[in-house]
């Protein structure tokens, strides 16, 4: 099989065909959360949820884990699981901490020390 | 003959939309990203345009990946805004064009692009948040919009020399099309930010920087970037790039810079926002 | 490397479907229509193709008018058929080919083909008849398919032109695709009919005729013609020799004739069968 | 305005842009009639699933009229209005009849006198 393999970079996962194909049922799953419904309905019961979009074994420990690298390894896109954070009470700040091991303050200082453009702030 | 005045780049983060929802605008965090957005204004007051083409990208609300358009144009009359699970309010509808819209799609197709064409979307904060900046006040229920979607979220997605040559035809296309409308063509999204990974958080304003420049002097420079290239320097969702490199495809005439500034952080991004007038 | 052993061309009508669902293969007004597929599967069944890549148009099932895509390829692990309101049998579930479609898309958009992607899509009778020619026992559960839609439905439709080049590309792709595959690709769709209008019931035989010879020989001719050409030639739907020329765009080798007849009337079209072998 | 216009050819719309516009309430209608409910819903209360899809008086009018040609002429596709056929009892040969003034018998009799390869039957 000779499917493009993407540049290897570091800390990076490029949400390609295979892994689009892998990540099929959780990201569908997450796409769902658009919904009030759908939000409630993984509320009131999350494994019954995911079992409604048949989600493999690992994508299922992953979810349950909170465990957002996890997800992507496991064909998550953090367009559709994102979608996650305002149900967990989660915004883009504690995601980037998750991932990176940080706390969010260490997180949003990381993102303060590229800063740029805040003179008037 | 429709003229294009003029296009304007700008991020369309749903956190932007969060912090207009609850007035947020003068605070420390967002004052100097808010500020940049008062001369766009003032020149996109005074051309008041008929039409307003947006180029943005789908986050999860229509474009799902069971049939994920690599570009997909808009014809409808009206579109609607949702819930997108963001917390931000939805925006009441739209209003679309379908006459031009049409006319774009013909002379796309006519010339090998093969857009899928949308007579019923739902547009999400990539291309809502970019239009409530041009009208805080949600008055736009006068301006007609075409809405044009670039697949940004999986892999392949179009090359920046794609989406600029398809920016061009676009450009073309509205330029040969009957009438006195003034047109405005928007970029959105971007600039460098990494959602996703153990590198999330980077950015990169030296390279956002380079862009903005040669955005409006030199865009052909920028197609030498390879996506995994835009990846590197800018992030997983740099990609974003894309949107920009169509709307200053747009551009035919005599360009020159009306407006430009970076802000960042602006959530996890830096955020460009440039005029460009189109002469 | 995956070897493109032949293309096939052959109608797609529901009528075909209800006629096999009903077993009227060798009344009168069937006979010679399904005799034509005898010495096709006769060489097909020989072959035993691992994948089947089958370009068709979707008539209303999945590909509506909301979201309609110019090119759609499917990358899914399998697809189902359903009620069309056309009283066919819907057909069991299709085996999809994950990695050579994605090889596909990344290919196409690489080359600057704009497809959309669909990871989960309903195949219609374009595809499910053809299909079922080829496995009218319905076993077709050991090969992979690959669905093709192309938008014959609404104008503005690929150029004949455009439709040759995707297939060359997709012919491209498949014979870089590592693995000894054998695949067959199916053109569908056709020849001459016009469903709608006082014009309704039209058939040009000389003209699919003429399709036909320079399909094998010459496929470059066709091109000549628009597709306002096409219609007023072959009717409103003789538009769907857009799949015939996908087909053999595929077909990158030496090209000859394995068999060919043409049947008319056949519900309102001129049913063209063709098989092309590619060395 | 400057839309391109399709050629002129006698008896034959173009199902172009423009025409997809007039007729996107009319072939949502149709479309729907994939589904057994859509079927079923039409059948039982016609005016009211029309209303449903919005659509306009004449095109209205053109349903409640079986008038195929109309249908056509206010943005009706081919591909969808058909799907109006089985619930009618209509097939693609009534349909040709209904749209160029023959019977069905006399529109088949028109496709036989273009037929082709048909020795064995
Ligand atoms: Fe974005
Ligand atoms: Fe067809």
């Amino acid at each position: 099989m000779t499917i493009k393999k993407m540049r290897d970079i570091e800390g990076t996962t490029f949400f390609d065909g295979p892994m689009s194909t892998k990540g099929y049922p959780v990201n569908k799953m997450f796409h769902s959360f658009n919904s009030k419904d759908g939000r409630d309905a993984f509320v009131a019961d999350e494994e019954a949820y995911m079992e409604k979009f048949k989600l493999n074994e690992a994508q299922k420990q992953c979810v349950r884990d909170r465990d957002v690298l996890g997800l992507i390894r496991e064909g998550g896109s953090i367009y559709y699981l994102a979608k996650i954070g305002p149900i967990l009470g989660l915004n883009v700040q504690d995601f980037g901490g998750l991932q990176t091991g940080k706390t969010t303050e260490e997180f949003q200082a990381y993102l303060d020390s590229q800063g740029i453009g805040k003179n008037n702030g | 003959m429709a003229k294009i005045v003029g296009g304007i780049g700008s991020s369309h983060i749903p956190a932007i939309g969060v912090a207009m929802d609850k007035g947020l605008e003068d605070t420390p965090y967002w004052r100097d990203f808010f500020q940049s957005y008062v001369p766009l204004r003032k020149w996109f007051n005074e051309v008041d345009p008929d039409i307003l083409v947006i180029f943005y990208n789908d986050h999860g609300l229509e474009m799902f990946l069971d049939k994920k358009p690599t570009f997909a144009v808009g014809t409808a009359a009206e579109y609607e805004n949702a819930d997108e699970g963001w917390g931000i309010n939805p925006i009441p509808p739209v209003r679309g064009e379908t006459e031009l819209s049409w006319h774009i799609v013909n002379e796309l197709v006519e010339n090998d692009f093969d857009p899928t064409v949308c007579q019923e979307i739902k547009v999400d904060h990539g291309l809502t948040v970019p239009l409530t900046l041009m009208y805080p006040a949600k008055d736009y229920s006068k301006v007609k919009v075409i809405p044009i979607c670039i697949n940004c979220e999986r892999h392949p997605m179009p090359k920046l020399s794609r989406s600029y040559a398809f920016g061009q035809q676009i450009g073309r296309a509205i330029e040969s099309f009957g009438g006195d409308q003034k047109v405005v063509v928007m970029g959105t999204g971007g600039l460098s930010h990494q959602l996703d990974g153990e590198r999330a958080g980077i950015i990169n304003t030296e390279f956002d920087l380079l862009c903005m420049e040669k955005i409006v002097s030199d865009p052909e420079y920028l197609t030498k970037y390879s996506l995994e290239d835009i990846v590197e320097l800018a992030g997983g969702q740099g990609v974003e790039l894309n949107m920009w490199m169509a709307m200053r495809g747009c551009l035919t005439g005599k360009v020159t810079e009306g407006y430009s500034n970076l802000v960042a952080p602006i959530s996890n991004t830096a955020a460009g926002i440039q005029l460009l007038i189109n002469e």
